[in-house]
């Protein structure tokens, strides 16, 4: 096994070469490329059709989200950190305001609470749906694509009834939320719910036990428990691994900890369990919000915020469960307006780190899936 | 124009496997030399028809199957040969490879 | 069946055969030669349709343009070519290779001058198309077993050198 | 000339143009499938768009035309009318003689498909071994575009499909032995093998189906479940050797962008375009002829007698009918808006000319049943020979279409390690069995 820390971008270990190789080649993948999900530039080192290393060239994407930061005011910075994992915007809204709110030492309240839980588990499935659908694409299927689509956009329906808006919401605020549920949003959701679970039963009939599929994904990919933790992966792709990780029960934030749930792990790491695993996920998340609509308090929606929201001086680490992994926010407050620094820990950037050694010894079209199933936005690991 | 004999296409076999001789003895690129040796066994596998319909048995034409066989199997290994001499010294010309141990 | 405008096709398939040859020849790049090869193959397997021996001329198709000649365009990709391109194409006796050659075509044109008569006023017994392939699978498994046979452990010896040749490690 | 047109027509003549050496009609032949399969490549385009979108719940091509009946043709015009690029670094003439050699090929082996006992172009002796040789071919034109592009993912392509090719050949022609194998058997029946004859079997593609129609058996059914392993090998291998999803790896899009016409656009694009579905079709008639008893209608001899001959007689026609009905149907559904209203008359137009066709073609077999003149039975026999070739090869078609829509792509070593480790001992395998139960039961 490779260990992670004595890894360097394209130290190949080269044993005897009887030969003058004159197979080795280097192959730009991106920014421009089908498969790579955005504007990922990946300079592969290939044998043949072996790859010999990676290396990946990021920040085609950068727009300074961190640097914005220093110069908003902590009202005015909210809605930029849903353009980060734009497919998950619910979630990154969620971290950034439980984060103030913990600089603050304010307690949203239950019934924002409750709809803050719905919300991000409806957008755990919609980023999981997108990430099927483009997975399954990268490897050849190309119906699944329009069916998690299809079904995607009913929770963005959801969405644009609730806020207005469909990929980047801006749904919560510090403090608790901006807007009182609309009505028949619980239908709604039920509805919803109703509706999506014969729709994940469909996709997993077009995938789980299609032999090419499982032929595609087993033992691609590998990652064992101790290089992920080493390197700092999460989510599914730690769980895949077999580490019962999940901050929504470690260390639980909102109010996961009233919900019952399960946590699911994979064996061996590779691509097919992390598309298990991913799949029941969003079922557990539609138990989730099951729960939730059911047991939705009456009451205020927000907690008492000052409004102009100046912290004291301190600084304060908060992560949350995104559907890509741990996403978490560490701020520093001088004590004005607008944060001194803000620094995310964003999942996809660490995931991606994991490429390397997933890769090697790999085929071509294994890299294809790997990113694929390490679900990256360029957003977030760009910022 | 008088009819098409035996004759005739043991000519054209002739200018074919004189081609084929051509090539075998001036060029230098190994792959077009192995071409110019499938030239030659095809002037030869014409001879082999032409004769078999002139005595009216097919015993020609078996043997140019054989032959045909036979080709493919040269074919395999010099193409083979090729490549792993083209690893280890990079060029196909044939007046290069004058090494009789690597 | 018989043959329609027999002399028109004869002259036309052989002088396709030699172009190709000639082509083959003095191509500077492989694959062209290798095209040329290809065209040279197929007015070939049309002089075998020409001789009522269909079969030889299916197989002709199949296993040296379908097969070796692929083999061939493979192996022109895989070894560069650009620098084969540019540099000398044939050797330093190419006079004598020709000049040699050139005799061997004068020896076989003479003979053939000389032996006309051994060829001629026989007239070319019929042989019927449609039973030529049977027939050719009747002499196959039966006088030429062994040599069947043999064949079929060529090509396992080829196919085993040519692996470990070009492998580079086994 | 008159005369050679006018012996044709004659309703004792049997056997093709080929065979007869009727050169104005076997040139007609060729003009007829020529133009048959290029509609049936441009019918294709539009399904192939049209079912693969409602798999995937969309609508597919909705604007030019009624239902996007008229997208292909729009489609061919605009690639028609696009710039000729050749890249400068490219082999010129290599580049320009790619697509046509694949097209060629692909079009070559079309003159011994037989869509009826004299409905071919020519009878040869070989036909099989023709038919596999030189769709074989088409493989050098691959080979070429990817090296004359001079590019790195053309390249790849091209040896990725060269070598997926010629190794999936190997396991198709087991499969098509073995289907030979069993023209020479001579019995009757699931299980029957005759001693008597000689033993002897044809490679000549009208022979093949003949020899089914003598064994009163598809050769999918001829030594249950050999002959249908051998078809199965075959129904796979086809899909490999003509680059369809499944197999697409020289196209895969995801890792190669278009693979080996990477580089080609417009009217080149459309020529490799126009080589695919032709050759998909003709692997199709391969497989349609081998073992799904050709030309045949189902149960010729179990329902045999003047009564079923009729009833099948109507088929052609009533599918006809049917069509038009759906199209007509569409004209109903349509949206009552004046927008659609050229788009409705279109449809509903469009579904006359099929149902007239339909009528048509019931009319044919019902005035030959009334009047039971010789050149009408003799034509309505044609028109149901081409009918069920043509409709057992559309259902290929289809699952083509299918296969697209349902399975994920193979990975290059999978995909040899399918074609050389199961694929050839498992046909290698059912040759030998069936020439085992072949010689045991006869």
């Amino acid at each position: 096994m490779t260990d992670p820390n004595t890894i360097s971008p394209l130290d190949l270990e080269t044993p005897e070469r009887p030969y003058l190789d004159s197979n080795e080649l280097i192959i730009n993948m991106g920014p421009q490329h089908p498969a790579t999900h955005g504007v990922l530039r990946v300079i592969l080192k290939l044998d043949g059709e072996k790859v010999l290393g990676t290396e990946c060239v990021i920040g085609y994407l950068h727009r300074g989200v961190e640097k914005i930061a220093e110069n908003r005011t902590y009202t005015m910075f909210n809605p930029y950190v849903d353009r980060m994992d734009y497919v998950a915007a619910v979630s990154n809204g969620l971290g950034y305001c439980q984060a103030v709110e913990k600089l603050l030492a304010v307690e949203a309240p239950p019934r924002a609470n409750y709809m803050r839980v719905i919300l991000t588990e409806l957008n755990r499935i919609a980023s999981h749906q997108l990430w099927l659908g483009t997975h399954a694409l990268d490897i050849g299927a190309m119906t699944p694509l329009f069916y998690t689509f299809r079904d995607r956009e009913e929770i963005l329906k959801i969405f644009e009834k609730y806020c207005g808006a469909r990929l980047t919401t801006h749904a919560f605020r510090i403090g608790g939320l901006q807007y009182e549920t609309y009505a028949g949003f619980e239908k709604d959701v039920k509805n919803f719910v109703d509706f999506v679970k014969p729709k994940i039963d469909e996709y997993e009939e077009l995938l789980t036990g299609n032999r090419i599929w499982i032929e595609r994904t087993k033992n691609v990919g590998v990652i064992s428990a101790r290089d992920a933790i080493a390197l700092g992966v999460t989510g599914p792709v730690l769980r895949a691994s077999g580490v019962k990780w999940d901050i929504r029960r470690a260390q639980p934030y909102a109010n996961y900890a009233d919900f019952d749930f399960e946590i699911p792990i994979g064996e061996n790491g590779d691509t097919y369990d992390r598309y298990i695993v991913r799949m029941i996920e969003m079922r557990q998340s539609l138990r989730i919000i099951e729960q939730a609509v059911a047991g939705i308090p009456e009451g205020p929606i927000m907690a008492k915020v000052p409004k102009v929201i100046k912290p004291a001086v301190g600084e304060i680490y908060h992560s949350i469960e995104a559907p890509k992994g741990e996403l978490g926010y560490f701020i520093v407050s001088d004590g004005s307006t607008q944060p001194y620094r803000v620094r995310v820990r964003p999942p996809s950037f660490v995931n991606l780190q994991a490429l390397d050694i997933m890769v090697r010894g790999m085929l071509v079209a294994d890299v294809v899936a790997v990113i694929g199933t390490l679900d990256i936005v360029l957003g977030e690991v760009d910022r | 124009m008088a009819d098409i004999g035996t004759l005739h296409y043991l000519v054209v076999a002739a200018a074919l496997f004189v081609l084929g001789v051509i090539g075998v003895l001036t060029r230098r690129n190994v792959v077009i030399v192995l071409m110019s040796i499938e030239l030659i066994l095809n002037a030869v596998n014409l001879n082999l028809v032409a004769f078999s319909r002139m005595w009216g048995n097919l015993h020609g034409q078996v043997f140019s199957i054989f032959i045909v066989v036979d080709a493919a199997a040269e074919a395999a290994v010099g193409l083979g040969i090729l490549i792993a001499f083209f690893r280890n010294k990079e060029t196909i010309n044939v007046d290069e490879i004058d090494l009789l141990k690597w | 069946m018989t043959p329609v405008a027999t002399p028109f096709f004869f002259y036309m398939l052989s002088g396709l055969a030699i172009i190709g040859g000639l082509l083959v020849i003095t191509r500077r790049n492989a694959v062209h030669s290798a095209l040329a090869l290809i065209l040279t193959l197929l007015a070939v397997a049309g002089l075998y349709l020409m001789l009522y021996a269909p079969f030889v001329a299916g197989v002709q198709i199949i296993v040296y343009a379908g097969g070796i000649m692929v083999l061939f365009l493979f192996v022109i990709m895989l070894v560069s070519l650009e620098r084969t391109v540019k540099e000398r194409q044939f050797n330093r006796i190419w006079p004598v290779g020709l000049l040699a050659s050139c005799a061997l075509l004068a020896l076989l044109l003479g003979v053939y001058a000389k032996g006309k008569t051994l060829f001629e006023g026989r007239p070319a017994p019929p042989l019927t198309e449609s039973s030529n392939t049977q027939q050719i699978g009747l002499m196959l498994y039966g006088n030429y077993m062994f040599a069947f046979e043999v064949a079929s452990l060529l090509l396992l010896v080829a196919i085993l050198g040519a692996v470990i040749m070009a492998k580079k490690r086994i | 000339m008159l005369d050679s047109l006018k012996s044709f027509l004659d309703g004792s003549v049997s056997g093709t143009p080929g065979q007869l050496n009727n050169q104005v009609w076997a040139l007609i032949y060729v003009l007829i499938i020529f133009a048959g399969v290029s509609v049936a490549v441009i019918a294709m385009n539009w399904l192939e768009r049209k079912a693969l979108a409602h798999f995937q719940v969309r609508l597919g091509p909705m604007r030019v035309g009624p239902h996007g009946l008229l997208q292909p043709i729009a489609d061919a015009v605009k690639l028609l009318i696009k710039e000729d690029i050749i890249p400068a670094e490219s082999d010129k003439f290599v580049f320009w003689i790619a697509p046509l050699i694949g097209l060629l090929a692909a079009f070559t082996v079309y003159t011994v498909v037989p869509f009826g006992p004299s409905q071919a172009v020519s009878d040869m002796n070989i036909g099989i071994l023709f038919m596999l040789g030189v769709s074989s071919l088409a493989v050098l034109g691959i080979v070429m575009a990817g090296w004359a592009s001079n590019s790195h993912y053309p390249l790849i392509g091209a040896l990725r499909s060269s070598a997926q090719m010629v190794s999936y050949e190997v396991a198709m022609g087991l499969a098509v032995i073995s289907a030979i194998l069993m023209t020479s058997l001579h019995g009757t029946g699931l299980y029957g093998v005759s001693s008597l004859g000689d033993g002897t079997g044809t490679l000549s593609m009208i022979g093949i189906v003949q020899a089914q129609q003598e064994q009163h058996v598809w050769f999918l059914f001829k030594f249950f479940p050999l002959g249908l392993i051998a078809f199965v090998i075959f129904a796979i291998a086809m899909v490999a050797e003509t680059n369809r999803a499944p197999f697409d790896l020289p196209e895969a899009e995801s890792e190669l962008t278009a693979g080996f016409h990477t580089e080609y656009s417009g009217l080149r694009w459309s020529l490799f375009m126009l080589a695919e579905y032709a050759a998909m079709i003709a692997v199709s008639s391969i497989a349609v002829t081998l073992w799904l008893g050709g030309w045949l209608r189902p149960f010729p001899n179990l329902l045999s007698g003047a009564t079923w001959d009729f009833i099948f007689a109507l088929f052609p026609g009533l599918t006809f009918l049917a069509l038009g009905a759906i199209a007509l149907l569409g004209t109903v559904r349509m949206p009552k808006h004046p927008y659609f209203k050229i788009q409705t008359i279109g449809l509903a137009a469009f579904g006359v000319v099929l149902a007239g066709i339909g009528v048509l073609l019931l009319a044919v077999p019902i005035a030959a049943k009334v009047s039971n003149q010789s050149i009408l039975s003799r034509s309505t026999e044609a028109l149901m020979n081409v009918y069920w070739f043509v409709a057992k090869v559309a259902v290929f078609m289809y699952l083509y279409i299918w296969y697209r829509a349902t399975w994920p792509r193979y990975r290059f070593d999978q995909l040899m390690k399918v074609g050389w480790k199961v694929m050839l001992p498992i046909s290698l395998g059912a040759l030998i069995l069936t020439a085992i139960v072949g010689v045991l039961l006869g």
